[in-house]
């Protein structure tokens, strides 16, 4: 009997001391859902990698342009700082990552950020705060629209600009961002890859550059002036920051500090290396020197190029992404440019559309799942079938990239007007829409 | 040897281009351009500084300084004239000066055949 | 009786089983007042971000002074990165978070980090080494002092400033820093609420500037040259990167990578963007022109509102007291300055004083336990005495700065002469102070 | 009997209800030497610092270039993170940390990083991936032969430099990282400490320079024109990111989001400003003014000098290693050069080399384990022999340099000229070997 | 035609301002100013760049171009004397030239008019 | 009064320190110097951004503005010569110009007596 008080006594004892056991088990079990505080950090880190961008992009194209138009440049990608950071806050992120409709936009449920706190929304990603998601992805909207203004520089009203900036987020990226990421988006659940934004960031804006430039129209003097970079040395720093920025942009996407996110990231350094070697060789053997902008710019092909491969790409595969993208940008822009004669000022469309193009076509044919199991294969893996998807996910992007951008200026264009008039283009934006000059030498 | 004569072109600087296309094609052998910044008719415009107006009458212009001997400073005023004329004000001023001598510092050269292409 | 046996095998195993769970599930439990890796990289990744802050303010500042005190005026910034370093491990640290003295200021016991090493000291964070913490924080004692240098470019003495801005490091900002965040310090007892500085460094640094500004007198020539910035892209630079360093600044005073880190973050974000659009409101209302520099300097305004608000108010809120921001602080520079005739060459007082007391205040209008149960509910949300108790907050701040301040330099210009003479002014200060120049364009 | 069965019933759930938290606990246990998400971002964002280090070289070292030469001195940095980054992926990561050969190199098996993945590979980093710390390890690989450049700037061809940089990166500072940092390496058996590259990264570079120096001749007009850093504030602000990403470089060495990563980060701050004071105090004493210049310089010293101590150390012994480096450095760079007349253009030499000989020796006496107990205790806690071992990894490393760059050099000019024609120089190297020039005025 | 005179006034760039504002007040119509670097008997400096000493003896002075035709040159210098004047070694120069001619380029008008300000 | 002349040298830039210690050797007691941008029978060089060709004709000079009165103008011109003289295309040219008049700032002293070093 004593026996048996004592097993009993055991018993109690011994389920008792595993009651915390159990019980953390549990919280341990749920918490593989929930909060993790190196993702976290790896993230939000990474945000702020992704915001520097946006600035830096400023540098990298106020460094293109001329000295009377320099703080304009730099305005039209700071401006985007302050317009997005808000209207993602009151609906752009509801629109873009809210409850589906349709399978091409968000509902306004989420509207001035209602119900994104500190708790994960598992379906976007499920170890970090769902405001964090949705402040990570802020940053992919404030940049985007900014990278249009390479191809009108110099000429475009600010207040036409604004106005532009603003529908452009609205009505073409959020949607974009749904159709691509969102729970319930069309093209995501067609199956098109897009690791970190080559359709809906890189074709989206390149091909709306385009368009903007066309519709604008070239510089006064555009082939009789020279039109030379006034500081090659802020493109240098602004390209450089895009590089590490673009660290954040892409191996962020992983949402979390893990395995991913490093291939994500060393696939991002290295397709940008063998992107500059590439354009380097190009313009050596052209006309024999290796030129800083020309390092800054293969540089930033080969990142566009990785974007949507980043996460899904092997090393090698990276590599060879990058040696590729740089003869065909190079070609965009030297060749291209010129026979169709459109002034794609400082080449959004040669960088950030063809690349973009590229680089989404590309993905189809590298991408595997030994890199990423929740990815596809492509082509070289056996499956030619992603190619075509991908290419589909490409002209959607430009279909609604190019009717979108179309349409918002010409409505913009009944408000006030796009282009400034020759003598403001003459006098300098700086000057006229700003009232300020960049440099005071005396 | 013939009088030297200099010719100071102060212009907007956009028109830069042009004025040294036209004036190679009245074979100008060469001149010397700096940035300056004028005031005249045109009185400048206003920036603002953190809601401080500043009024800021010197604009940027750029000088092209030619020297001229054989070919007739007229033709240069002319081809100044055509390049840089847009009829607003601000278009810029042409000053004239007799210089006493001119030197081309790589041979000695001096006088007129010191400013002369020797290839002609 | 094998069956007694065999149970109580079993129970044996049963329990031996459990201890490892129990002794983890333990561990577990220390654990959570223990190190959590996440935790420490986000914080000290915020720790280079703020750090990062000083030379940008360098940039900030120095791209507004003429080109002949441009070196000078980034000198104000980069000797705190010496000065503080160093007096911060010697004492400052301890004095400003040491053993209570009255309320008001720690003792020595931690003078050289003694004691102050890799275990967690839990009242101030739980999840991070002490020394991480001491580490943060002296990247916040670094900058303060740094801002009031807005106020006396162009005039001052090297010399005089370097003893300056030592002296009040260790006789403002530690002492205030105690009171307002250090265990027993008497603001903190009282119940003030700031998040991440608006008294300890946007109030003290701003009215210390113009005590500054008001002892040192006007820069020659005042009201009559043209100070126009030399060079508005390194004010973008600045400005960028002091935003970037914000998000470090504010969400890091979380102390971890957590739910309230991510809120301070976003307000921050947002605050700033529409601090900016109002600014280039306001700009675009009174001469038709948005600037650059008011996009810069409106963001500034904006981020140093929501300082002390960040980890307390609702996104929505950081709109508001964005959009308030502008408005206020533009009147101070615009108009009251003006007015009142003192020379703040570069508005430390204008942003970072009159901000940071609208910051102050507002947020105690706006704080709600709901976002941050450890902070307070303020006006909006019925607690009306919040405002009183913000008030007694910024008034003693006022207090202890400008009387501070004022002591110090009174002090200094006993030692040493405290303004260049006028032919120095005249000559810049780069050559004079440091016998250098900014740029050699030949 | 029931009562059997009902303990029976009670001893298997109990049973069962242990079995998860045993699970997770052997899971943690396990988990111990797997991925931490923490350490993960902690090491990932520290080699995002480190990357933008290399960028910030060329930024300090094209501010003290001349107008002329400016984008070709960005370029002797930005070329390096094409080559580098696709030379370590393909073989340099393999034979620096790969299987060892002789204790001198690692072998081709990790060549297109083949089996560096996402599972750690804990010899080296037991809670990152092994894909993480090859990463991590790039960064470094890329900047060290970039800081040679300073010694050469102005006169060498850039095909030249290019052929140079990428052999010395494989075949000497490869093999140097091996000796030092990887299993099997001979200095490493040895017990030389090096904590974040003092050898492998400054002397190894510094001393590479100077023999660079030496081989190539002086710059046209050395010692009768006046070279002046053409730009201050980029030198500002090169050293400023440097610094920042110092704190990845020194504290990432930790490969985690530790204790040990905070002493490095703390000491690397600390030595930096107490450097930075002692060489403004010199500059004062010298000839009465601190320069700007100067406190870059010597916070670069000090940065230079932690780097091998940074986790050996305590942070008083940082303070007077700062401290201590500045005279030194000063009087290599402004007494020693003009005795012995080399033109180490940007003292490359002067700072990198000397001041990692310093940092190299003075690890070996101010190290104790009480900061670090996988170290070894210094001169000072009674160990002396640790300096003989210190300077016996200083002279091998120094040897390794100097033979394998002066040969390096010798072979690459039987390939293509080392050395600029007069007329090239006098020209500059920006449009003779870019063809474009940094900055358009006109 | 009356003689038309260029005057450069080479001084501090402090008082760019003030001499600007006693050129309007005489009706100077018109000057052109660029940045340039003097020496003379003010020495220059002595720079310091990681321990070496370097003399800078080019420091930085406004020229200020101004072309006068009405407005007698002796005003023009007295006004510039009045506003560059320190007595400090550094004040700088003026220099007077004749003008062969002159021409707005807006109008094409040549000579005298060219300067002038056609609203007096 | 003697006659006071004006001197522009216009050379390259590296030749610029050579210049004025030549000068100086010569006592010209001051100089002023001014960045400018140049062609002439140097035709420049072709700079390629993003694959498109652009030629610079126009390459950094300096432009040294010397005037002398004591000091023979001969003398100028030949220091001048051996200093800036590399034997190759783009070595510059120098410019020479009769003055009317010249002023000191500083003491207000005119003519001569302006631009020479008073204590000598
Ligand atoms: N009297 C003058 N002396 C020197 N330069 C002058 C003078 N008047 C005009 N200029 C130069 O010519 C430029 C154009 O002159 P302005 O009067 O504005 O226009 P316009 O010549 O078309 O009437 C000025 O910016 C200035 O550089
Ligand atoms: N002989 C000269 N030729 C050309 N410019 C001169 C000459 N002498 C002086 N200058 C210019 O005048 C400026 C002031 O001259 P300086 O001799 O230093 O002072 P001050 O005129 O007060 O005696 C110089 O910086 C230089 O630009
Ligand atoms: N006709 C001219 N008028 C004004 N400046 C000239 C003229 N010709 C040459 N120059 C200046 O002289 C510089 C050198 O002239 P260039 O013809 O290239 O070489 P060189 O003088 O050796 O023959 C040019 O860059 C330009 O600044």
């Amino acid at each position: 009997m004593r026996n048996k008080i004592w097993s009993f006594i055991l018993l109690v004892i011994s389920f008792v001391a595993c009651l915390p056991g159990a019980a953390f088990a549990e919280e341990a079990a749920e918490e593989a859902v929930k909060l993790d505080t190196g993702d976290i950090a790896y993230v939000a880190i990474a945000s702020a990698l992704v915001f520097i961008m946006t600035p830096a992009l400023g540098f990298f194209y106020a460094g293109m342009a001329r000295r009377k138009n320099v703080l304009n440049t730099m305005m039209t990608s700071i401006i985007l700082m302050g317009i997005v950071s808000v209207q993602w806050v009151l609906f752009g992120y509801s629109i873009s990552f809210g409850p589906d409709v349709a399978g091409i936009i968000g509902d306004f449920s989420w509207a001035g950020f209602n119900g994104v706190g500190a708790e994960p929304f598992a379906d976007y990603a499920a170890t970090i705060p769902h405001s964090l998601f949705a402040l990570f992805q802020m940053m992919f909207a404030i940049i985007t629209p900014a990278i249009i203004a390479g191809a009108i520089v110099g000429r475009m009203k600010f207040a036409a600009y604004s106005l532009m900036v603003f529908f452009w987020a609205s009505l073409v990226y959020d949607p974009l961002c749904h159709m691509v990421w969102a729970n319930g988006g069309f093209l995501r659940d067609m199956g098109a890859l897009d690791f970190a934004g080559g359709t809906v960031v890189h074709i989206s804006s390149g091909v709306s550059a385009l368009v903007a430039a066309l519709v604008l129209g070239k510089r006064k003097g555009y082939g009789m002036t020279q039109f030379i970079p006034h500081n090659v040395p802020f493109v240098v720093l602004g390209g450089s920051l895009l590089w590490v920025g673009w660290f954040g942009f892409n191996s962020g996407c992983a949402l979390g500090a893990n395995g991913l996110a490093i291939t994500a990231f060393y696939n991002t350094n290295t397709a940008a290396a063998a992107a500059m070697l590439s354009w380097l060789f190009i313009e050596s053997r052209g006309h024999g020197k290796p030129t800083t902008l020309g390092a800054m710019t293969g540089a930033l092909a080969g990142l566009v190029v990785i974007t949507p491969a980043a996460g899904y790409v092997t090393i090698l595969s990276a590599i060879i992404m990058g040696l590729l993208v740089s003869p065909v940008c190079y070609f965009a822009i030297a060749k291209m440019k010129k026979k169709f004669g459109y002034d794609d000022s400082l080449d959004a469309f040669g960088c950030h559309g063809v690349g973009g193009m590229l680089g989404a076509l590309l993905t189809g044919v590298f991408a595997t799942k030994s890199v990423n199991p929740t990815g596809a294969d492509g082509l070289l893996y056996g499956n030619a079938a992603q190619v075509g998807i991908q290419l589909v996910g490409v002209v959607v992007t430009i279909a609604v990239a190019a009717i979108g951008t179309f349409l918002i200026l010409k409505v913009v264009s009944m408000v006030t007007e796009l282009r400034a008039t020759e003598e403001e283009e003459e006098q300098g934006m700086d000057i006229n829409a700003h009232g300020e000059g960049a440099y005071s030498d005396l | 040897m013939k009088p030297i004569t200099k010719i100071d072109i102060i212009t907007r600087p956009e028109k830069l281009e042009e004025l040294k296309e036209g004036l190679n094609a009245i074979s100008v052998a060469g001149m010397t351009v700096s940035q300056v910044y004028g005031c005249g008719l045109s009185k400048g415009h206003t920036e603002v500084y953190r809601g401080k107006e500043v009024t800021i009458n010197l604009v940027p212009k750029v000088k092209v300084e030619v020297v001229v001997c054989e070919v007739p400073v007229e033709k240069v005023l002319e081809v100044a004239k055509k390049a840089c004329r847009t009829g607003r004000i601000g278009d810029g001023k042409i000053f004239v000066y007799s210089l006493e001598n001119a030197v081309r510092i790589r041979t000695g050269e001096e006088g007129d055949t010191a400013i002369m292409d020797p290839k002609k």
